[in-house]
């Protein structure tokens, strides 16, 4: 059986929400496949396009089978030439379609309590995640962070998806004024949370790791590399993570991530915008050679 | 070796005595070692495929970020990450015979004695039958002069290809690839087919550089990549024309050529045959499209046919003979 | 000469000891003599007008087809087309110093003297006084060396240099453009740098060939081409970017840079700019959008204002001081 | 006053004929400008395309004060990535136009019979000449000629705006099975015509200016070269043509053209799809050497 699909996507919603749009897409197979943490590829631009490199986003929900057919819905924001395409998209449109991509979160084998982090857009696959959580019956509250209002995702959403919701921005706009690493410690403590599930940009991620490992918690994150296939092929999506045997490798994150055990993530490494490679991870020596 | 046969036409060609059934490869570096592909399409049914181009030992690669898109390409520094050829013949080669496939193995060096110890490994693989050649990526930095790449010079080049030349059997393709980024291409053409090189590969990369405008710094971590994509192709096109002619001209031995650079389509594949390719690879455009080697085969295929060729050898170079000087 | 200052913004620049209000230019070849753009913008509002390459004679030019589009680019065959260095002084250049454009004049010629004769009418002009500079262009074949690029050589390249300073007064900016389809473009520089240029344009077009796929011929009337456009932007921003490290590693004597090579906006001039460039020249973009070379000026200037410098000159190869190696 | 725009133009309807697109475009300020003859330069693909340089059109009809503001009609024949493109388009997208470009069609000072030749959609600028021409007095026979029926355009829109109408397909699918040019020395004969107007391929325009010498008529032909620029900037359009002086130059066939006088092209450097430089050329000889 194959595990992905590449399908010419047609739009048949498409909505603003806050700063994002959300975007239903008709995919057969893709929603059929897909489980919470994974990601499609989607192609930008059109027939002539001069943007050549697929565009990821993690699947927000998917619907296998609605009137449609599979339906698969993404959360974007409009941040350069490709999603604002994307965003200028109306019904009957189509794209090519590249997915399910990635390793979903790793769900507890049993019954645990779990809080769920959202950074800006990061929050889309945490409600379809709660979900499945739920449903094996794990405690889940949900902290959703972001600079401003209009750049949370899901508030609402989150109230009927999650057992608590916190909710954090910069400017105090809505809810408490501060980042999500002010108000996690709490959480974890007051419900003896066992796994954090987060996904947002670096930085915060870093700070949730740290949080849950102080807190005696797992965590598992969904990095976001700057990634030109998506598929495993062309080695730009790496960062330095150890694997089990103690190891640092710079591994692929659209393949053997994009979600990673926290503790496992070089995040020493990150630096400035850029990520170095470890001296001690797996073939740095030969680099130095040459 | 089978031979593609589609309704009377035939696709196969050759390359240095080894006969593949269609002209269509991946491009090495853009296709992994072929069990990301193989969840699209089937890497057997490729004319070869071509491996990420791997040295003695294990490497890393770079820190990111490793690219930038660019207009109609993107720049690259992935700092040849790689397994290195011990677990490269174990794993990866081994995984590649066991499917079928015919692999044209990528290998490079930083000294030229680094390239005839990989090639000497690759040689001694248990997996080796599965090879149809050997591809030698000069397109890397040569460690005893300044990292200059051996491809800029015509000398170094000869020296890698001789040396890897005594290690492999004389009847194995040695595919020599070539980097645009020189004054006179022919003469490093020249060189390495005077060393014992079987054919060439062009293009390699272009040397290019992308400025972060929001951080006013190179965007690649490594500061200079590797520009390749659509853009670069009419750069490709040019450098299979240059080395062809020369051959037709009789300046240098004629040697068979594989043509990459912006190969989308079909159409993009048949401009450098027709320019003198014998056979072409997919790179950048997979990522673009993870089923594009396999549909330009098809493309590629179906195209040379409507012209009404009856094999694809017949077009190998043809626009060399129907030049229309205004 | 008037200095462009927008709310306290200095967008100034220097050239070898001229000053220009602001970086922006035509690209040689791409913007005509001025009349035609003329009818969008007022030229004169340039840093400078950079005038299509002219030579001793009237010129025809190649036959057609002259150009075949690329991807985020184009292929072009023109053959220095124009009405030879006489009619240039009379009735464009003439016409350009009326309007009161700052013109730098690109010449050429076949041989090192041919580039001297042109020179030497130029200077004699009585339009000469617009002229603020005089660009060039040794991307043309040289006739003594079976049509290689004078470019492609530091010893002739060096040459027409050395010829052309002793045609024109001290204080004239003297400019070489080079081509970016050499091995080491540092040492082509160093040479001209050497040989008396006070500054530098970068790039020329890049030699590409395109294949027509219905009549499998090469699709120019001249075969190849030079392929232009933002395809080429990492290739540009790479020549100026290793001429720059070069500079300030002290291999290379310091001189101003002009940038050149897929601009289309004003980040993209951004970029050439923060890689070491002082002025740039927009191109084949202008044939897409031919108010670009003043939406560019406008362009850039807003940005760099944007991000808190108070003159432009400070951006001028920033990106040099802030690497992030990873 | 500016004798050229450049403006977004904005697709107010479109509507398939035979082979080709009809396109109104709102364009304000093209119309006001415009003559028949001349033409507009479009960009293709959108903000991301890899399409860079515009693609040329004859207008077909202007509005200058229609409900929306000036509008330009364009045929568009997609036969290629630019030309698909537009045919693509749908009410409300817009594009760039630059226009009215190049010289129109010369009118007669005194009345006198005129014939307009038009090859495929070559007759799109021709009716709205015609209105032109019979506003003077002109006599106006129309030849519309095309492989086949489907690429005729306008044999309708012809029957009202011409005198008399003959068409002609190669295949004998509507009309004389043939060539305008087997049809139209009796038209010149019949009529004493005294100038043809001609827009087609350049292999009628050849012939129609052969046929019309032969009948002591003028030709005027619109070319179509290859453009990249349209505005006379690159020197890609260029083809020989004698001046006034009798000396043949690379002229630019989108300034000083698309119209000429077909007597003072030189037919004979053309060949099997290319144009070589008459010997005779100005500047010829300093190409030779080097
Ligand atoms: C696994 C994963 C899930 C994501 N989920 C979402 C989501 O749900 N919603 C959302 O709005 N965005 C998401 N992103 C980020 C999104 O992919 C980028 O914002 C987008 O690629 C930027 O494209 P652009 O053309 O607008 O910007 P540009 O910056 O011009 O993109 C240029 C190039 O860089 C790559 N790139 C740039 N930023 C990123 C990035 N952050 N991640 C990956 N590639 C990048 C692009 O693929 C492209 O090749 C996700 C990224 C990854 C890797
Ligand atoms: C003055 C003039 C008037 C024209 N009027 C019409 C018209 O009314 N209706 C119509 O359908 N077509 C017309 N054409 C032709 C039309 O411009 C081309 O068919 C179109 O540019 C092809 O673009 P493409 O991307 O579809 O094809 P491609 O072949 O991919 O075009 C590639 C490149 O070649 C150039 N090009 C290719 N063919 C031509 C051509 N014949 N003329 C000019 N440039 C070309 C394009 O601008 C582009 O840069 C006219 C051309 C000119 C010069
Ligand atoms: C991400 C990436 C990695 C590459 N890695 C290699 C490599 O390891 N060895 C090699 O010989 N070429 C490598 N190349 C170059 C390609 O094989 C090919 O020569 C070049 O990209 C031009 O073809 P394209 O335009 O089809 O990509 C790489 C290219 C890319 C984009
Ligand atoms: C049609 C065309 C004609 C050109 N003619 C000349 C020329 O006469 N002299 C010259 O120095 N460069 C010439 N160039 C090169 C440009 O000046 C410029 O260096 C190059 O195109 C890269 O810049 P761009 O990508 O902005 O076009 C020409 C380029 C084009 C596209
Ligand atoms: S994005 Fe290509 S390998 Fe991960
Ligand atoms: S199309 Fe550019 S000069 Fe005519």
């Amino acid at each position: 059986m194959r595990d992905v699909v590449q399908v010419d996507a047609e739009v048949i919603a498409t909505r603003r929400v806050g700063a994002y749009h959300h975007i239903t897409f008709v995919a057969p197979g893709v929603a059929e496949l897909a489980r919470p943490g994974q990601f499609v590829a989607l192609s930008v631009g059109g027939d002539s396009s001069a943007n050549l490199l697929r565009r990821c986003f993690s699947i927000h929900k998917v619907s296998p089978s609605g009137t449609y057919g599979g339906t698969v819905d993404l959360v974007i924001s409009a941040v350069g030439p490709g999603t604002e395409w994307l965003s200028g998209l109306r019904a009957h449109d189509t794209t090519s379609m590249v997915g399910p991509l990635g390793r979903p979160f790793p769900l507890p084998k049993e019954p645990v309590a779990t809080v769920l982090v959202g950074g800006g857009y990061g929050s889309a696959p945490l409600f379809w995640l709660a979900e499945a959580l739920r449903e094996r019956g794990c405690r889940v509250d949900m902290v959703l962070g972001a600079a401003t209002e209009s750049r949370l995702f899901g508030v609402v959403e989150a109230r009927r998806a999650a057992d608590g919701v916190t909710v954090t921005t910069d400017d105090g706009s809505m809810g408490h004024r501060g980042w999500v690493s002010d108000v996690l410690p709490a959480i974890i403590a007051d419900h003896g949370v066992g796994v954090v599930y987060a996904c947002g940009p670096m930085g915060m991620l870093k700070s949730v790791t740290d949080v849950a490992a102080a807190g005696g918690a797992v965590a598992q994150v969904a990095v976001e590399e700057s990634m030109a296939c998506g598929v495993g092929v062309c080695m730009t999506c790496v960062m330095p993570v150890a694997g089990n045997d103690g190891v640092t490798r710079m591994v692929r994150s659209c393949v053997e991530g994009p979600v990673f055990r926290g503790d496992r993530v070089r995040w020493d490494a990150f630096e400035g915008g850029v990520c170095r490679v470890p001296e001690d991870a797996l073939g740095a020596t030969a680099m130095r050679a040459h | 070796m089978a031979t593609d046969t589609i309704g009377g036409f035939d696709a196969s060609t050759e390359l240095g005595g080894i006969r593949l059934p269609n002209p269509v490869m991946t491009a090495s570096g853009c296709a992994a070692n072929g069990k990301e592909l193989q969840r699209f399409f089937d890497v057997a049914q490729l004319g070869a495929f071509v491996t990420k181009t791997v040295m003695l030992e294990p490497r890393s690669g770079r820190g990111t970020p490793r690219m930038a898109e660019t207009p109609s390409g993107m720049l690259n520094s992935i700092g040849l990450q790689g397994p290195g050829i011990r677990a490269f013949c174990e794993q990866d080669l081994t995984w590649l015979k066991a499917r079928g496939a015919r692999v044209l193995v990528s290998i490079a060096g930083g000294t030229a004695g680094e390239f005839a110890d990989v090639a000497a490994h690759l040689r001694a693989s248990d997996a080796w039958d599965a090879v149809v050649g050997v591809e030698v990526n000069i397109s890397c930095p040569n460690v005893a002069n300044r990292g200059q790449v051996f491809a800029c010079d015509p000398t170094t080049s000869a020296k890698v290809m001789t040396l890897v030349r005594e290690q492999l059997p004389r009847d194995t393709p040695i595919i020599a690839k070539l980097s645009p980024d020189v004054t006179d291409i022919v003469s490093i053409a020249a060189a390495v087919l005077g060393a014992g090189a079987t054919g060439l590969t062009m293009i390699n990369t272009l040397l290019g550089v992308v400025i972060d405008t929001d951080l006013l710094r190179p965007q690649l971590g490594g500061l200079t990549g590797g520009l390749s994509g659509p853009a670069v192709r009419a750069v490709a096109v040019r450098a299979v024309w240059q080395v062809r002619a020369a051959m037709l001209a009789g300046q240098i031995p004629t040697a068979p050529i594989i043509g990459v650079g912006g190969i989308a389509t079909g159409r993009d594949a048949l401009e450098l045959v027709a320019a003198g390719a014998s056979a072409v690879q997919v790179g950048t455009v997979t990522f673009h499209d993870p089923s594009a080697p396999l549909r330009v085969r098809d493309e590629l295929t179906a195209l040379v046919r409507a012209k009404g060729f009856s094999q694809f050898t017949d077009v190998i170079g043809i626009a060399h003979e129907r030049i229309a000087r205004p």
